[in-house]
């Protein structure tokens, strides 16, 4: 196996098996720290995703600080798009994090206690 | 008028609309002020209904109105009656502006609703015709009031569902909104939705023609409604459901479905069909409301089984079964509103509707008692009323077609009439009067006023039926259906007889003349007390024993079997598995756990992944 | 024409500034988000003539034309949808002037100004990611008002909102990679324009994770488990905003997702499938519900799953209903909404039926505007939901499902069943002993922004020219997918040769 | 035109003694069936002028009073529409449905007065009258139909004239079945034994007669003596053929007659089980004739 798609195996099976356990911890755990892990997990599941699909094997950062890179950035260079959209998205993912804490300190503060399945005032 | 130059179409819409604001926004100054600008606006309104130019229609959204003779009849009855049950409602100042606003609202689009010529406007003014009596019924509130309020919207929603269901089939087969263009094109349509379009729509019209099995919210609706309103809920906006009726059965399906159909007796299935459901609903009501307690409730079965008769004139589909069911729809709504006007009057004086707690009311309510008598007689049949005219009709059209069995059943439910009908008189006006009511006064002068009035067509159409025949006979011709033609200003004749009702009026007064030579040949007479009856020596000291409680218990017994067959509990069925899934849904879905929702979004994508997977992209 | 870049920016700037306003006097800063969107309507309407066009315009940012750089793509169905959002933002701005935030109170109305931002920038944007940034905006302001008022029923609903509302989102990031991934653009029109040469399956993907991830702010059927918590306990002009922009931009972003980007008539006509399921569910659920914030949470699902049937129909008739009905359903639910917040201030705050009882013979003109919200639900004249309703099942019927009509139908009559209902409570002439004479408050205001919402119900209902033929062509703006494609990237792909 | 007019009001006089003989007749064949002597046959003519010249009778208003009035009235006004012996009077003017019509102004007026005098009594009885009317009417509009749609017309002359020639051509073989429905129908309708639970002198008094006395007792007898003549009348009419005075009256009296004969030998029914006979038996026999005529 070449090292390229050896490199495209590693970065998708691991992304994705970050999105499974992701998914594993939040449709099973009952505890709203691990639930919020869990969102996590898939988040950069997902992150993870997003720059692999702009890695191209053997090329550099889209950092324009060489000359030959200023000349032919196109064939020098990965795809700077998806890391700016992983930029944003890492950013996103950690407001919504903490808002999910800030909003679980407030759960464990008005009921006392972070098990899902017992946070039902709100129901039918 | 008024130096605007505006079309009658939009000066009426304007009327109504001024009319109806006006009416709230100042009804809260003075007690009468409201009545009596309601009944401005609808004088207004009437002179502008006889002088409608044919044709009108509003550019956008695009609404098409015109009148003819079948909306000019019904439209003369709307504000005709309209305008009585206003006066009468002089005597009810206690009704908030709400209830007039709503009032006016529901005329004009009553009004609106004959003159629409296309689907759109026809629907919006069925709807907002709709939710107005949903808002008098509602009123000032009350649980009963909400319960019969709650149903008759919902029917009232059925109903404009099938209706709307049926016009968009029609819009998109024929490609036109119109009238005019969906009679044209329907011959083109498939037949199978020809057909369905048709029963629903009349499925949608039977809501508020209350035919069976649709019927089940107008004992409660009419049993709750503000009194005097009721006697317009019956009388005027039952017939807007005939009129639709009339509008899908005739206008859009006799002209094929007459040729295409299977017959049996000369009659098209569809024919047969709604004719089977008209007898049953007459029959099976008029059975109901033998058993009823309530005055109001009686008389709203009543109107079931009268509104039966009219389906199955419509059903017969022959001349005579038209002209008989459009002249029952005339007669209906006069006598109904009589009779509702008059248990207005009676509630008001005394408070209660229910028979058993009423009774001797002649002593102190003669007029109230004679109208009751004429409304009575109309809605009996009995010649010289304007009901005999139209029950003859449609017992000739019946048996001239063929119709046996469902005549047997009309006329068992006519028989009925005289149960129920003699039920409703014996038990508020004849008999023992209550100790409570030794002191009620007669109704005041708008409530029998408004009686002689309603009287005076109830009369004149019985003596002379003519008048209305022509109408009928116009409004045959402009559909190109069949007409009765042979009549004169007294005379009708069909195929099986003839009946000159001018005749038949004279001949009774002559009668009654030799009785009353009978009356005056014997001995004086002595008034005496109302206890004072025969009781075969059992009451030796005056006793209260008004027969007024289960009347017919014995026929109620013998009757059982028939009282159990109930649609009724068929719709409670439906409503407690409703209620049963929606609580399973609510509480099994909903359940508060936010994991189960995420395990809802896994399994979600789960389906879609299969369900896009089945399908071919 | 204005720039409706205007429409982020500006009330971007004040939203943060509202600290700053508080700093001057407390009260200014109730006025930040009136005067924001104050300014947006206004431009809304600068913008409406244009939106009665078919075209599409894309509004350049930093001066690179699209597909490259980040564009506005400002149509009449992006433009409809803002109509909504403004119209709604507007008069729960105003509202608030006599609203007592939850502290802290420059934080509320700053998240509040973003929230609508956010929906307004989704429904406005022309590219994909930043569909999903918007998203996000409007999501995470979303989750922080839901919970804001810090007790424990607001914590707990704003935590389910999050864990379904994060998760849909990042689930919406994994599609926007896979396409990025195929196609290597985030322009829509530049997707759009390509995704006929990508791997269907990667299409489906795409589209699977679109439906999943927006469906969430659309309130569809399995992923709608937060709404009636969220609706129940978050502040009522937050819940409002919820039904009036939040799901109106959820629905924005999967009709364009589903008809401009994929374009796949068999995925779109899923939503008539999960149209149906909502809507029954919504209806179904708020049968027997008793308290009425819960009752019109779930009354808006049902009514959004009645828009999504209208959108899966796919057809020209059927979402011109569509859109009528978010239109009116944006406005009424907002009505009602409001409504309901001055009716709890006679109670103490209770919302369940029983202690409203006869609250209509005490305030008739607050009954009246509940009343004209509730008609107008029901779809009922004069009032701007019947048009909306009448147009959506015909248009239904029209582009040739008449079953999923008759269904809609079917659940309207349990819709009809509940709202009749609890109008009979409101008029009940038994009076609950829970109703104060007087609110502590005075109503004035949230008075004069009912009625702004009541009369656009009743104005639309009297004279819906203007109101079809935005609809009209919002519509057709969305079915019409190559004009859109043409429209924003024409020049460059003219420049490329090839159209 | 002349000659009409006086037999129209000199008809209902001789139609009125003559159905006061019926009844005089009635009981004095009773009596010997029940193996009595029985009063002479013009007992009932006697009857009525005692009764009108009573001085002094029990009055509860003015529709207690109008009730007789209207009852004789509505039995006069249909006796005018049936045609007699051949002699049309206003028959042209009204067919058979009018005159089912026409004939219930009668009961109904009588029972607004009956209302009036508040006795318990009177009501029941009028309950039981309207009952038993439910029960029959239904017969026989059975068999009416089944007249109707044979000859095809409603109108009693057509009718009469299509039986012309003959006992053979009367209708009562072809619609044997709906004359025996209508002869059933007809026991109630008199008001004969097992039918008679309206009246029921033992068990409510005469019912609707209760409180009436004097003169309103003779008009209630005119009534009476009248409704026996019209609804015989219409047996004969609609089945016998009709036929000159005299035969017309023969015919009637042996369709009363049969009447009595059941009448003298019978107990009475309870009211519910009468209702209910008459919508089993009479009217399964009348349906079963229907259908016939339906099909041939």
């Amino acid at each position: 196996m070449n090292p390229e798609a050896l490199g495209k195996v590693i970065f998708y099976g691991s992304s994705i098996a970050l999105f499974l356990i992701g998914l594993y911890i939040i449709l099973v755990k009952r505890n709203l720290i691990k639930l919020i892990l869990g969102l996590t997990f898939i988040e950069s599941g997902v992150n993870l995703f997003l720059v692999s699909i702009g890695y191209v094997w053997g090329r550099t950062a889209p950092i324009l600080n060489k000359p030959e890179l200023m000349e032919t950035p196109s064939k020098l260079a990965v795809d700077p798009v998806p890391q700016a959209l992983v930029l944003t998205a890492i950013v996103i993912g950690v407001a919504v994090t903490a808002m999910a804490l800030a909003i679980a300190m407030l759960i464990y503060d008005k009921y006392g206690t972070l098990n899902i399945s017992k946070i039902k005032e709100l129901k039918w | 008028m008024f130096g605007i130059n505006m079309n009658p179409y939009e000066l009426l819409a304007a009327v109504f609309g001024l009319g109806a604001i006006l009416t709230y926004l100042l009804g809260h100054f003075d007690r009468h002020l409201k009545t009596w600008l309601t009944l401005i606006t609808l004088a207004l309104a009437t002179y502008i209904f006889l002088h409608l130019p044919n044709e009108y229609s509003l550019e956008s959204p695009s609404l098409l109105f015109g009148i003819d003779k079948l909306s000019w009849l019904f439209g003369i009855l709307t504000l005709g009656l309209g305008t009585i049950v206003a006066f009468a409602l002089l005597a009810y100042p206690e009704l908030s502006p709400n209830f007039y606003f709503m009032f006016i609202l529901n005329i004009g689009a009553s009004i609106f609703l004959l003159l629409s010529r296309d689907l759109v406007a026809f629907f919006l003014m069925w709807e907002l015709m709709s939710w107005t009596i949903f808002a008098m019924i509602l009123g000032d509130g009350g649980a009963e009031r909400g319960r019969a309020a709650t149903k008759y919207l919902v029917w009232s929603a059925i109903g404009a569902a099938f209706i709307l269901f049926a016009f968009a089939i029609l819009a998109k087969s024929t490609n036109s909104f119109e009238w005019s263009g969906i009679v044209a094109g329907i011959s083109q349509m498939p037949s199978g939705w020809r057909v369905a379009a048709i029963a629903l729509l009349i499925a949608g019209f039977a809501v508020k023609a209350a035919i069976m099995p649709m019927h089940t919210w107008v004992p409660d609706a009419y049993a709750e409604s503000p009194h005097p309103f009721t006697a317009f809920l019956s009388g005027v906006l039952s017939k807007l459901g005939i009129y639709g009726i009339f509008l899908a059965f005739f206008v859009l399906s006799a002209r094929f479905e007459l040729v295409n159909m299977p017959k049996i007796f000369g009659t098209h299935i569809f024919g047969y069909i709604l004719a089977w459901i008209g007898a049953l609903t007459a029959f099976g009501a008029s059975l109901i409301a033998i058993k009823q307690e309530h005055a109001k409730r009686l008389l709203a079965w009543s109107s079931i089984s009268q509104l039966g008769y009219i389906l199955f004139g419509f059903g017969i589909g022959s001349a005579i079964g038209i002209a008989g069911a459009l002249f029952h729809a005339v007669s209906h709504a006069l006598f109904k509103t009589l009779l509702f006007l008059i248990l207005a009057g009676v509630i008001k004086r005394t408070g209660t509707d229910r028979m058993a707690e009423l009774g001797g009311l002649i002593k102190k309510m003669p007029l109230s008692f004679i109208f009751a008598v004429v409304g009575g007689l109309a809605l009996a049949g009995i010649p010289m009323t304007i009901g005999f005219p139209s029950k003859w009709l449609i017992y000739e059209a019946a048996i001239h077609q063929g119709f046996i069995f469902t005549t047997v059943l009309i006329f068992a439910a006519s028989t009925a009439v005289f149960l129920y009908y003699y039920r409703f008189v014996f038990s508020i006006f004849l008999g023992e009067l209550h100790a409570n009511h030794q002191d009620v006064k007669e109704v005041p002068f708008p409530i029998w006023f408004s009686y002689i009035l309603i009287s005076i067509p109830i009369f004149w159409l019985g003596l002379f039926p003519g008048k209305a025949m022509q109408i009928f006979a116009e409004i045959a011709e402009q559909f190109d259906l069949p007409a009765v033609t042979n009549f004169t200003a007294t005379t009708i004749t069909t195929p099986l007889g003839s009946f000159n009702a001018l005749i038949v009026g004279l001949v009774f007064f002559a009668s009654f003349a030799f009785g009353l030579l009978l009356y005056f040949i014997g001995g004086r007479t002595r008034k005496v007390h109302q206890y004072d009856t025969f009781l075969a020596g059992e009451a030796d000291e005056p006793v209260k024993l008004h027969y007024g409680q289960r009347f017919f218990y014995f026929l109620e017994r013998e009757l059982k079997p028939l009282y159990r067959i109930s649609v009724e509990k068929i719709y409670q069925f439906v409503a407690e598995f409703t209620r049963f899934v929606a609580d399973q849904v609510r509480k099994g879905f909903f359940c508060g756990n936010a994991q189960a929702y995420l395990y809802y979004m896994t399994i979600f994508i789960v389906i879609l992944v299969f369900a896009i997977w089945r399908i071919k992209l | 024409m204005v720039s409706p870049i205007l429409l982020i920016a500006v009330p971007l700037i004040l939203a943060f500034s509202v600290p700053l306003w508080g700093l001057i006097h407390k009260k200014l800063e109730k006025f930040v988000p009136l005067i924001a969107f104050g300014f947006n309507t206004y431009l809304i309407f600068r913008l409406l003539p244009f939106a009665l066009t078919e075209r599409t315009i894309s509004v350049v940012i930093a001066n690179i034309k699209p597909p490259f750089g980040i564009n506005l793509a400002v149509g009449p169905f992006g433009l409809f949808f803002a109509l909504i959002i403004q119209l709604v933002a507007l008069a729960t701005a105003f509202y608030l002037l006599s609203y007592d935030p939850p502290e802290p109170s420059d934080k509320f109305y700053m998240l509040f100004i973003l929230l609508v931002l956010g929906s307004t920038g989704m429904v406005l944007t022309g590219d994909i990611f930043n569909l999903f940034v918007f998203l996000e905006i409007t999501s995470i302001s979303a989750y922080a008002l839901t919970a804001i008022t810090k007790t424990g029923p607001a914590a707990e609903a704003g935590f389910k909102y999050l864990l379904l509302g994060s998760l849909g989102s990042t689930l919406v990031l994994l599609g926007i990679a896979l396409i990025y991934g195929s196609l290597g653009t985030l322009n829509m029109a530049h997707i759009a324009h390509r995704i006929s040469g990508m791997d269907s399956r990667l299409v489906v993907a795409a589209a699977i994770l679109f439906i999943v991830g927006f469906g969430v702010e659309a309130e569809m059927l399995p992923l709608n488990g937060w709404v009636p918590d969220a609706y129940q306990a978050a502040p009522i002009p937050v819940v409002a905003l919820l039904s009036g922009a939040v799901a109106k931009a959820g629905l924005y972003a999967l009709a364009r997702v589903l008809y401009t980007l994929i374009g796949m008539p068999n995925i779109i006509m899923l939503l008539l499938t999960f149209g149906i399921l909502t809507m029954f569910a919504g209806e179904l659920a708020a049968l027997r519900q008793n308290d009425i914030r819960r009752l019109l949470a779930y009354s808006s699902i049902g009514q959004m799953g009645m828009i999504m049937l209208a959108f899966g129909a796919f057809g020209v008739n059927s979402v011109f209903g569509g859109v009528l009905q978010a239109f009116t359903h944006g406005i009424t639910k907002a009505l009602l909404f409001l409504v309901l917040g001055v009716m709890a201030l006679h109670t103490g705050g209770a919302t369940d039926m029983e202690s409203l009882r006869g609250f209509g013979r005490k305030f008739p003109y607050w009954s009246m505007l509940f009343a004209v919200g509730v008609l107008s639900t029901l779809g009922l004249p004069p009032f701007a939901g019947f048009w909306s309703k009448l147009a959506l099942i015909i248009g239904v019927i029209i582009d040739g499902h008449p079953t999923y009509a008759a269904l809609a139908l079917i659940a309207t009559f349990i819709e009809v069943f509940y709202f009749a209902r609890l109008l009979s409570v409101i008029y009940s002439s038994k009076l609950s002993p829970k109703l104060v004479e007087r609110s502590i408050r005075n109503t004035t205001i949230p008075l004069l922004s009912a009625t702004f919402l009541a009369a656009i119900i009743i104005a639309v209902g009297l004279y819906p020219n203007v109101f079809f033929d935005l609809g009209d062509s919002a519509s057709r703006a969305l079915l019409n997918r190559a004009h859109y494609i043409f429209s924003i990237i024409g020049h460059y792909l003219q420049s490329m040769g090839g159209v | 035109m002349t000659g009409q007019i006086l037999w129209a009001i000199f008809m209902p006089i001789l139609v009125i003694i003559i159905g006061l003989i019926y009844m005089g007749l009635a009981r004095k064949i009773t009596a010997r069936i029940h193996n009595r002597y029985g009063p002479p046959f013009y007992q009932n003519i006697i009857d009525v002028i005692k009764l009108f010249s009573k001085k002094d009778v029990a009055n509860h208003g003015v529709m207690f009073s109008l009730g007789p009035v209207i009852a004789v009235a509505g039995m006069v006004i249909s006796l005018l529409f049936i045609p007699i012996g051949n002699r049309p009077l206003l028959s042209f003017n009204g067919d058979i449905i009018v005159l089912l019509y026409l004939l219930v102004i009668a009961p109904l007026g009588m029972a607004l007065g009956v209302g009036e005098g508040a006795n318990p009594n009177g009501a029941i009885g009028i309950a039981r009258a309207l009952t038993l009317m439910l029960g029959y009417e239904v017969v026989l509009v059975i068999a009416a139909v089944a007249v109707m749609i044979h000859a095809g017309s409603a109108s009693f002359m057509e009718i009469i004239r299509q039986q012309q020639g003959g006992v053979a051509h009367w209708f009562i073989w072809p619609l044997f079945l709906s004359a025996l429905a209508t002869d059933i129908a007809l026991q109630a309708i008199l008001g004969e034994k097992p039918f008679d639970q309206p009246i029921a002198p033992h068990e409510i008094a005469s019912g609707p007669m209760v409180e009436y006395g004097g003169k309103f007792l003779g008009m209630l007898q005119i009534y009476h003596a009248i409704a026996i003549i019209v609804e015989t009348g219409i047996f004969v009419n609609l089945f016998l053929g009709g036929g000159s005075l005299v035969w017309w009256f023969v015919k009637s009296f042996a369709v009363f007659f049969v009447a009595l004969l059941i009448n003298a030998v019978m107990p009475r029914f309870r009211i519910g089980q009468a209702f209910k006979f008459y919508w089993t038996y009479p009217a399964a026999i009348g349906l079963v004739g229907l259908i016939i005529v339906a099909i041939t």
